[in-house]
Formats: C-alpha cells, structure tokens, sequence
C-alpha cells in the first residue's frame, strides 16, 4: 500500500472538479459508457461538503481513505516485526521496540482496519443502495461513528508517539498494569473507536429493518444485507463488554483499582474471560462482511443464482449466534476448568460447521454457471482456498488436546492470519475491485488487476505456511530471539511477507491511477443483476431517480429481466439512470 | 508412518506419554483438513474450466440444493468436528487428572527466569530434571506476572497464573534434554526465559536426587540462567556464590569438604596448604587471587595442574565476592536450607 | 436520535417525515428501535461488572458479607426509593406529553432531574464517609476492621459500579434536562413526542440497574 | 410490513392510557418491594438470602421495564432487543462462574477458597501455605 492512498481523498476532489461532460468521440461503440454529468461525488466541492456530509456514500469515501491509512501504518508494522525475525538474536531494533511493534501490528491491524473495513467502507456505501433507500435510518449518527473511529485513531496514534504498549493486543493483566511503555492512550484509543463500531451497528439493523423498499421482503434481500445484519448484532452485543475492560485497566493504572490484582485476590483468568467474550465475536465480526461481498462476487462472476440462499442467510446468523458461545477456547491452557473447556470445545465445533456449509453453497453456486475470470474472481478462488485451509485448522486448534500444544505458538498465528489476511483482506480486495466501478465511475486495467492478486495468493501462503510449520516445531508467539532451528522458516516467511507487501503497493498504483486515467464504466460493467447496477455509476446522492419497487430477488440470472423496477415520478435529469419501466441494463 | 508424518510436520520428538496420542489426533485433524481443501479446490478448478461463459448474455439455469444435499452440507462436517472435538477432549481430561502417586515439583516463575523446587530435596533455575516411566505432577505459579510453562516435546503447556497453582503432569518416556519456553508474554525479555527439561533413567535421578539432598549447601547444579543477574543489593557472599556459579568453579570445588577435582573451599580461608613443591602457604587473599589469576604458579600438593586461568574473565568486583564467599564457607555455620516458601502473596513490582 | 420534524401548534395533523423515511410511523419506530438497541449495549456494558462481582462474592462469601455491613443501608433504601419516584415522573411526563400536556410534562421532567440530583448529593454522603473510614479501592485501602483477603476488592467493586451508574444518571440528567427546555417551549404533542421518550427510556434504564445495584450491593 | 406499521402507530396514539392511574399503581408496588426486600434481607436464610433478593429485584426491574418503558406496546424488534441482550449478560454469566465453581481448587486465590477441600487435592497434609495479605 504506496504512501499515495492517504492523498486520494485530495486526488477525487480535485479529479471531480473538472467533470468531463463532453461525450466521448461518435466513432466510439454506440453503447460506450458516458460520464454521467451529476453524481454523489460532484454534488458539492468544498472540504465542508466533504467534512460534514450526512451523504452515506461519502462518509464510505472517508472511511475508505481512514481505513486504508491504518492498513498502510498496520502494514508497515508487519514488514518491522517480519524484517527483526529474520535472524534468531537482534537483527535492526532491540527487544522492546519489537515488542512494541507487534503490540501496534495487532493493535491497529485489529481496531483501525480489520472491525471498520467492509462493514464501514462497502456496508455504509452499498447497504441504502441494496435497500432502496436514500440514506442509513440516522445520517447524521453515522458521521458522528467517522469523527468518533477519527478521535480514537488519534489518540491511538498519540499513544503509539509518546511510548506506545508492548503488552500485545490482548493487555493481558496483570502485566497491562505493571508494564512501564504508556499503554492507557492506546486502551482509550480502542474504547472510543469500539463507540463508532457500536454506531455502525445500530445504523445498519435498524436501516435494514425500517428502510428495505417495497416488494423488498427479508427472502428477496442481497446476501451482503444479511451479513451485515449478522455483523451489527455481534458490534451491538459484544462491543461493550471490552469497553467497559479497557476503562477497568486504565483505571487501574491511574488508581490502582487492583481488580485483577492478584497480590488482592483479583483474578487474571477473570480478564480473559471478559476480553475473549468480545475478541472471539470480534473476529466474526471480521469474516462476516467478507462471506457477504464473495457471496455477491460469486453470482455476478459466475452469472448464476445463488445456490441454497436460505442455507447462507440462516448460517451468517448461525454464526453470528453460535460466536458467542465459544470464548473459552481461548482460555484452555490457562488455568480454565477442564469442564469449561470441554464445553467451549465442542460448541467451538459447531461455529465450523456453518462456515463449511457456506463454503460448499459457494462452489455449489459455479455448477453450471456462466464464470468470466476478472479480478475479484481471483480474489475469491483466493478466498475459497484460504477459508477451507484456515477455518479447519482453526477447528483443529480449537480440539482441546491439540491446543495445549500449539496455544501461543506460531501456528495460531498463522491460523489467524489465513482467516483476518487470507479470507477478509481477499475479500475487502475482491470488493474493492468488484465495486470500483460503481463507486468512481471508472474501469482499473484488467491484466495488472490479476498479476496483483496472483502475487498477493503467492506471497500470502509464502508468508504463512511456514508458520504453521513454525507452530508445530514449538516456536511460541511474540519471540524477539528464537532458537536457531527456527531461523531457515522465518527467512521463508519473510520472503513471503515482502512479496505480500509488493502486491499491496501495486494494487495501490493502479486503482490510484484509474481514478484519473480509467475509461467511464457505465451502470453495469459487469453485467451483474444485483440491486446495485440498476442505477447510474457513481451513483447520484440520493440513489435513484425514482421511487423504487423491487420485483424479484436479487441474483435472477435465469430471466431476462431487471430486479429492480424505477418510478420515476421526478424528472430524471440527462444521467446515466435506467429507462422508465425498470429496462435491462447493458 | 508416525515418523514420517511427525518429520513432515516439523514436530519436535515425542517425549511423553501424552505426545503420541495428541500427534495421532493432529495426523488425523490435519490430513482431513488437507484432503477437503483439495477436494473444494478441484471441484472449484473443474468448475472454472467447465462452466466458462460462452456467451456474453448467457442465462443460467437456478439450481438450489435438494434437502438431502443440505443435509448432507451440515451433518458431514458436524460428524468429523464433533467427533475430533470429543476425541480432543478425552486425551485434555487425561492431561489434568494427575496419578495420586505422581512426584510433585513446585514450578515457581518469576520475570525471566523458571525456579523448581523439589518438595525436600534441592530447588534449581531453569534446569528441571525428571526420571522417565514415572508420573511427575507439577504445580505451577508465579511472582509477577502470567508466564506458560511450555515444553514441545511433551505437547504441554501450563499457564503459571500469579497468586495462585495450576497443575499439570506427564510422564517422561525418552532420555534427553528438551527445551522449555515462556509460551505467554511476559515482557522484555519474554523470548529469554527458556530452560530445560532433563529427562534422566530413574536409576540415575535417584542418585541425583540423593546426592543433591545430602550435599549441603549444594546449590551447585542451580547453573543460573542467563537472564539471571543477582540483584545489586544482594550480600557480597551471594554476590560470591553466583559469580562461583557462573564462572564454573564449583564444577571442580566442591564447599561441603567432600574431595573433587580441585581442593574443597569448605574451611579453606586461613588453612595452611601445602604445595607439591613442599611449601607450605596460608590461603589468605593474596594466594586466593593469585591461584585465580596464575593456577600453575602454586598447585596444592595431590591434585593435578589442571585449572585454567581467569586472569581477565572475572572483574575485580567478582574476584571480591569470591574470596568473601570462601571466607562464609565454615563448617561451624550451615546456611539455610532453601525452602520453598510457595508464592509470595506480595503485591506486584510497581505498586 | 434526532427529531426531524417541525413542531406543530393547533391539533397535531401527522409531521412530514425526513426524506429518507417513507412515512412518520416509521421514522418514530426507527427511533424507538435505535434506542432499544442502544440499550442493549449499556445492559451489556454493566453485565461485565455484575460478571465480575459475581465471580468474588463466590470466590470470598465472608468478605463480602462483612464488607457489606461497611455500607449505610438506609442511605442505599432511600436513593432507591428516590429513583423509583424520579422514574414515575418521568413515566408521567411521557403519558402527559402523549395527550398533549408539553408543559406539564416539562415540570414533570424537571422534577425528575431534580430526584437525580438527590440521589447524587445522597450518594456524595456514602462516598464521603467511604474516605474517612479508608474503605477505599486497590491500594488505597486501610479500613482498619477489615483485614479479610479480597476486602479491597468488594470497595473496588463497590466504587466502580456505583461511578459508572453515577455517571449514567448525570448522563440522563443532562437529556432530561434538554427535553424538559423543549417540551416547557411547547414542542411535543401527541404526534411529536419521541425525544420525551426516548429520553424517558434511558432515564428507566439507569433506574433498572439501581434495582439491581441495590441488593447485591447493600443486602448481602 | 410498512403498512401495519402505520396502524399500529395509529392506536397508540388514540388509546394512550386514558388515566395516570396505572403509573401510580406500578410505583406503589415498586415501594412496596423495596421494603419487602429490605426486610427479609434482615432475616438470614443462609444461602436462600441470594435468590429471593434476586427474585424481588428481577420483579421490580419487570414492572419498569412492561409498564414505564411501555415494551407492552412495542412492535417487532423493539420487544426482542432487551430480552436478546439479557440473554446474552446470562451466557456471559453462566460460563464464567461455571468456570469459577469448576476449576481445580488453589487455582482460585488462596484462602479465598476454604483449605481442606483444596488440601485433598494435594493429597498430602497441608497446602503450601503462605502469608496471607
């Protein structure tokens, strides 16, 4: 990810200002997409409109460039901790500046990108889309969630300024309280980023249920829909628990409240307890938006209905549902009851079981498809073959037995990192392509799309299957200086993580230059029968020119005709909207 | 075949009685695992190539999944993770009921460093010695902060929770000496606070066992690990002691006057030594230094030249403790023995 | 939870709604419903407290029964008789504001503030009690007739729970407070009333931890 | 859906409770509970003390939220949303002191926790004691 992504907030302003009305040259195709004149993006210049707009595609905008910006720092992070590991005793900084780095990894990786990233960035942007509606229920609650993830990064980054945590993401008591590095900014930075999560939530259930359009009944919603819906439940149900932990641990740094003191009788095992009934949920938190874009990717791409839409709807809630009942097996080495692990192991299992069945619909839905082979379909055979290889080797660590050897070893790490890298960043990525279009307007160069994502698959499984091997060796978690035998997978591994790293910047290269150099891509480059590509790209800020009925579900590839049906009771104006009467988009 | 598997997935040896099954499970686990991710990517690739888009508006049939097949979706990998999850679970009940007649050692960690206590026998750093074929139970704390008592080769691993005991147990099969690591951060120098497990044949760990209890003060085999330093306030005679720890003097020394490689430092300050030459000298300071710093200049009449010279590998400062801790070594005064006195219950560092 | 719609004097024909929703009903049920879940969120924000008690009353029951014994039970019976009253008067200026009372309802809500004042100065008393005897969180706890392990922490415990409920009823104090400016101005009628309410749901939330507060705190 | 929405909106607004004289009932019985509550906390019943408080305030906190929150009268999600969250505070509750009843016994803080049933789980005289705080 090239320096460049925190400047395209700049870069769209001023690529807009000069709008170019002029139709392209008679010679071109008949059907060559046209600019359209009035879009989201024009409808106001100044840095106020773009500051203070209650518009939900540009609060998505903001949040892309916000969010990007913390995977860049996140990101660079990374490449410290992977580049001090390439030699078993001190390689470029010494002890506490790594543990440092990989606490600001987790940190910003966790908090700033992985949480807000396509529930923020596609949920805010396509959600009102899907529905039908012009905005989320509370507009102005939504931009209040931006300056809110924009304070907490703030006063994160400050933390990370003036001495930043080493005690991890996790700030483990009792050693969060006595570490000397200034780790209270960092827990209020994460309190307040964890209220704009809750925000989120709250706009996105009760947009769902109040604002779906006519005819739109829950069976005939986008898959995505259901996803976040999942996604907002978890955000409203597990967000304050860790709210209320990180106040209890900086408030026992400024007083000493001493409630999990030991040397008072506190409990360290009671901390966990609290931390992973929000951690666990949080990574569901994660994955679900991912399962929701590739369940869209995969119709468009394969240009086929969904195979079993009840199965995928009912199992994102199944997730959602089931997530909270597995904390515990993050606790089984220590100290937990051995009846508690047994029942956090086997109701971890169930969690599974859901994934596997959206899996197999996923490869169900190519069966006597029609698949064209763009970026984001990369992107998902990248995403298949990661959810399959990492959800079951997390179900492998969350077998008890098998857990007591490889808890807080290097296979954990790279369990976790197939699900967070291999299956969300695949997915944001895929969505991100899948969606550039509709969002800007204008087409990224096809070839680079896929030399990008063949290098980011390939640097992926270099980084992290040497990991796994690493786990099974014995390596633990957050070394600084490992034994020797362990050096020849880390050369791999990082090797690996500088390639990942390659792809980022180029994927940031070229979706930066086709902002300004890309050609108009029109209502429906893709060709795709998805509520979204009925209106014009980008889209207009309130959405649709007309008032909308919905007609049928939204992955009807089997008939010739538009989901979606626009009344235009106001006069549509020159733009690229549909015809009167719901016409099939090219 | 365990051999193969065990070398292909880099795990360390298999040196408990738990390591075997957990491997047979983590074959299982893992092979299933390997296995549907091929079959979901074949069927994937199959599908690609088959069902390319030959048409640019090409309609698709809609096909949903027949009841049987959905069933199928969630009743197959119900089957397989519940079942590895009950097997996973039977061998983690075995791990946390310790046999009643299982040997007890007290595993006290401390910020870097691990400190075992044998109940009446020794207490040593880092260095945790086992016989094989019997039970060992270990009860685990901590003085500061949470660390994980983690030894790969036994597939183990404990968290030492501060304030209060966690167990676990396991039974040694193979000799051999098998790291153990702090698998929970404990901070800065969390990836030094290694050890070692030394699993002896039992024959040999009584011996050990006896010949530790009965040598006294011999903390001689407590080799401090590398993070240890002593702290600075300690007394110059402990200052003394470590440094004839870590310089390896009390490998050929011993301080409870039993013979060994060099003469016994027990009631050796203010003796008379009698030189192969036939000189008779007083062992004060300046002799002590002097056999330090230059051994072969005077060699005590019926040991052998042997000892190398630490002119320029012990400072000064040492070379003081080390004469004070030979002056406290009389056999009128036995030091304490160094009883566990279980978790000081004191609040943590910085409060 | 912003109302969008212009007050309205005469009787109350139905507010236009904001444009993106499709009619009046519907913004009120979205409102209430953002609420609902808002809720939701500060129950699960005190469940990891009432988690965390629950752990040490089990892990020290003598500590905590003695500990107890520290606090002034009638204090604790009259803030939650005064809590109980604050919430009926804000039930009442919901029910008046619905048949078109707005300033009535004001002085209801304004009554209210004023009962959440009083259990604040009530609750002044107990903690300035607190820090003569020393009963006090962490380390800064010297009570001298209570040397039982995991003393310090039911008062951590105590004083944590009761700042965090303390500072949820200043929170609604505040909101009451602005309504009570509006509904005294006439704004609310019996079409446009959903800010009184809202309010008042929030104002019933803290009320309902109070009632759990108080047993498990006071009468163990 | 839109449209029962629009009656349902309707009828609140015509049968708002006619009379304030439910309010003052509810408040009755929440002082009447109070006081019920803070006398039989007087009497020691041993371990049943714990239940019946609960009971009394679960009661109480019933009223607030059926009568004053009117969840009487919520539609759909509103009347799903707080039984959902109380489900989710008891999940979080019960495993956790499952965990803490269930765990090996000096894993609690010591002399937290009554010795002799720890000291059979050291089957041999006495735990390693230590000075307590």
């Amino acid at each position: 990810m090239s320096p460049q992504s925190d400047s395209s907030a700049a870069q769209i302003t001023a690529e807009t200002a000069p709008a170019e009305p002029s139709a392209p040259p008679e010679a071109a195709r008949p059907e060559e997409p046209r600019f359209p004149a009035r879009h989201y993006l024009n409808d106001g210049h100044t840095i106020r409109s773009w500051l203070l707009t209650v518009d939900h595609k540009r609060i998505a905008i903001l949040y892309l460039v916000l969010v990007l910006t913390a995977f860049l720092l996140g990101g660079i992070f990374a490449m410290v901790v992977r580049l001090e590991l390439l030699t078993p005793g001190p390689t470029i900084i010494d002890a506490l500046t790594y543990n440092r780095a990989f606490t600001l990894h987790g940190v910003i990786m966790i908090f700033l990108f992985m949480i807000p990233a396509i529930p923020a960035v596609f949920g805010n942007f396509f959600l009102p889309i899907m529905l039908g509606a012009k905005d989320v229920a509370f507009p102005r609650l939504n931009l209040l969630s931006v300056y809110l993830y924009v304070a907490g990064a703030a006063l994160a980054l400050w933390g990370m300024i003036h001495g930043g945590a080493d005690t991890g993401w996790t700030f483990y008591t009792p050693y969060s309280t006595i570490t000397p590095t200034n780790v209270v900014p960092i827990l209020l930075g994460a309190f307040i980023v964890g209220f704009s999560s809750i925000l989120t939530g709250i706009n996105f259930i009760t947009s769902i249920h109040t604002l779906r359009a006519p005819g739109l009944t829950w069976m005939r919603l986008p898959l995505f829909i259901w996803s976040l819906y999942a996604t907002a439940v978890i955000q409203i149900l597990a967000t304050p628990v860790l709210g209320l932990l990180l106040l209890l641990v900086a408030a026992e740094h400024f007083f000493g409240f001493g409630l999990f003191d030991p040397a008072r009788g506190g409990d360290p095992i009671l901390y966990q307890h609290l931390f992973w009934f929000y951690s666990h949920p949080a990574v569901y938190i994660m994955v679900l938006p991912a399962m929701g874009v590739i369940s869209e990717v995969v119709t468009t791409f394969a240009r086929k209905h969904i195979f079993g839409y009840r199965m995928i709807a009912y199992s994102s809630l199944g997730i959602a549902f089931v997530g909270f009942f597995t904390w515990g097996h993050h606790l089984f080495v220590s100290g937990e009851s051995a009846f508690d692990a047994g029942a956090f192991g086997i109701l971890s299992m169930f969690v599974g079981v859901f994934t596997a069945i959206k899996t197999f619909n996923w490869v169900g839905t190519l069966y006597r498809g029609a698949i064209t082979f763009k970026t984001p379909f990369a992107y998902l055979c990248g995403f298949l073959y990661f959810i399959v290889f990492g959800g079951m080797t997390g179900v492998a660590v969350a077998t008890v037995s098998l857990d007591v050897h490889w808890h807080d070893s290097y296979f954990v790490v790279a369990h976790f990192h197939f699900i967070m890298v291999g299956a969300v960043v695949m997915a944001f990525l895929a969505a991100l392509h899948y969606w550039f279009p509709k969002m800007f307007g204008k087409r990224y160069p096809e070839g680079w799309g896929l030399v990008a994502a063949s290098l980011i698959i390939l640097g992926f499984n270099a980084t992290f299957i040497p990991q796994f091997l690493l786990g099974n060796a014995g390596m633990p978690r957050r070394y600084y200086n490992y034994q020797p035998q362990f050096q020849a997978l880390h050369v791999a591994s990082t090797t690996g993580a500088s390639l990942l790293a390659f792809g980022f910047l180029l994927i940031a290269i070229y979706l930066l230059l086709s902002l300004k150099y890309g050609k108009p891509a029109g209502p429906n480059p893709w060709g795709s029968r998805a509520f979204e590509w009925t209106t014009q790209s980008p889209p207009l800020t309130e959405n649709y020119p007309g008032a909308v009925t919905v007609l049928s579900g939204p992955y009807a590839y089997h008939v010739a005709q538009s989901p979606i049906a626009l009344t235009t009771n106001r006069p549509t104006d020159g733009g690229g909207g549909t015809r009167e009467g719901g016409g099939h988009a090219a | 075949m365990n051999e193969l598997m065990r070398r292909m997935l880099f795990l360390p040896e298999q040196a408990s009685n738990f390591s075997t099954d957990v491997d047979h499970l983590h074959y299982f686990v893992i092979l299933t695992t390997l296995v549907m991710s091929f079959l979901v990517g074949v069927t994937a690739l199959y599908f690609f190539w088959r069902y390319r888009q030959r048409s640019r508006d090409q309609l698709t049939p809609d096909v949903q999944p027949g009841p049987g097949m959905e069933v199928m979706f969630v009743v197959l990998p119900l089957v397989f993770f519940v079942g590895w999850g009950i097997a996973g679970f039977r061998d983690y009940v075995r791990m946390q009921t310790p046999p009643k007649d299982a040997m007890d050692v007290y595993v006290m960690a401390k910020q870097w460093m691990w400190k075992f206590s044998y109940p009446e026998g020794p207490s040593s750093l880092s260095v945790l010695r086992v016989p094989t074929g019997r039970p060992v139970r270990l009860l685990l704390t901590s003085r500061d902060v949470i660390h994980s008592f983690f030894v790969p080769a036994f597939r183990l691993k404990r968290d030492a929770v501060p304030g209060r005991y966690t167990q676990m147990w396991f039974v040694p099969t193979k000799p051999g000496r098998y790291p153990i690591f702090c698998a929970e951060y404990c901070g800065l120098s969390h990836s030094n606070m290694t050890g070692e497990v030394v699993a002896m044949d039992p024959a040999e760990f009584d011996a050990w066992l006896a010949d530790q209890r009965t040598g006294f003060p011999q903390a001689q085999d407590s080799a401090a690990s590398p993070g240890e330093e002593v702290a600075a306030d300690a007394s110059l005679v402990e200052q003394g002691r470590a440094a004839a720890v870590r310089n390896g003097c009390l490998k050929c020394h011993s301080v409870d006057g039993s013979p060994h490689i060099g003469p016994t430092w027990l009631d050796l300050y203010g003796r008379t030594e009698t030189m192969t030459t036939g000189e008779k000298i007083l062992a004060e300071e300046a002799y002590l230094t002097q056999s330090m710093m230059d051994p072969l200049a005077y060699v005590v009449a019926g040991f052998q030249p042997v000892m190398p010279s630490f002119m320029g590998l012990i400072s000064p400062a040492e070379t003081a403790a080390l004469l004070e801790y030979i002056k406290s070594l009389r056999s009128d005064r036995r030091g304490g023995e160094d009883r566990f006195r279980g978790p000081l219950n004191e609040p943590a560092v910085g409060q | 939870m912003q109302p969008e719609a212009p007050a309205v004097a005469a009787a109350p024909p139905i507010p236009a709604p904001a444009h993106h929703f499709r009619s009046w009903a519907v913004q009120q049920h979205a409102e209430r419903m953002g609420m609902w879940l808002f809720l939701a969120t500060e129950i699960l924000l005190f469940a990891g407290l009432f988690v965390a008690y629950a752990t040490y009353r089990f892990l020290f029951p003598q500590t905590f029964h003695a500990a107890s014994k520290y606090l002034n039970v009638t204090l604790g019976t009259v803030n939650t008789l005064v809590l109980i009253t604050s919430s009926l008067t804000v039930a009442l200026a919901v029910h008046f504001v619905v048949s078109n009372r707005s300033r009535f309802a004001g002085l209801l809500l304004l009554a209210s503030v004023a009962l959440g004042a009083t259990f604040l100065v009530i609750k002044g008393f107990e903690y300035a009690h607190k820090f003569q005897e020393g009963a006090l969180p962490g380390h800064y706890y010297r009570l001298e007739g209570l040397t039982l392990p995991g003393s310090s922490l039911f008062f951590t415990l105590y004083f944590f729970v009761t700042g965090l409920h303390g500072l949820h009823v200043i929170i609604g104090m505040s909101v009451l407070t602005w309504v009570a400016a509006r509904a005294l101005r006439g704004e609310f009628n019996a079409r446009h009333y959903i800010p009184v309410e809202l309010g008042g749901l929030y104002w019933h939330l803290v009320d309902l931890v109070w009632i759990f507060l108080y047993p498990l705190l006071y009468l163990i | 859906m839109a449209e029962q929405l629009e009656s349902s909106a309707e009828e609140i607004a015509e049968h708002a409770h006619h009379s304030a004289l439910p309010y003052y009932a509810v408040w009755g019985a929440l002082v009447a509970l109070t006081f019920t509550t803070f006398l039989i906390s007087r009497v020691n019943l041993g371990w049943g003390n714990l239940p019946i408080a609960l009971a009394i305030a679960s009661t109480k906190a019933g009223l607030v939220v059926w009568f004053f929150m009117h969840l009487r009268d919520a539609r759909g999600l509103n009347r799903v949303t707080f039984f959902v969250s109380l489900g989710f505070f008891a999940l979080l509750f019960a495993f956790t002191i499952l965990d803490v009843t269930t765990r090996y016994p000096p894993t609690n803080p010591p002399n937290g926790f009554d010795k002799d049933r720890a000291a059979q789980f050291f089957h041999d005289e006495g735990v390693p004691h230590h000075s307590s705080e």
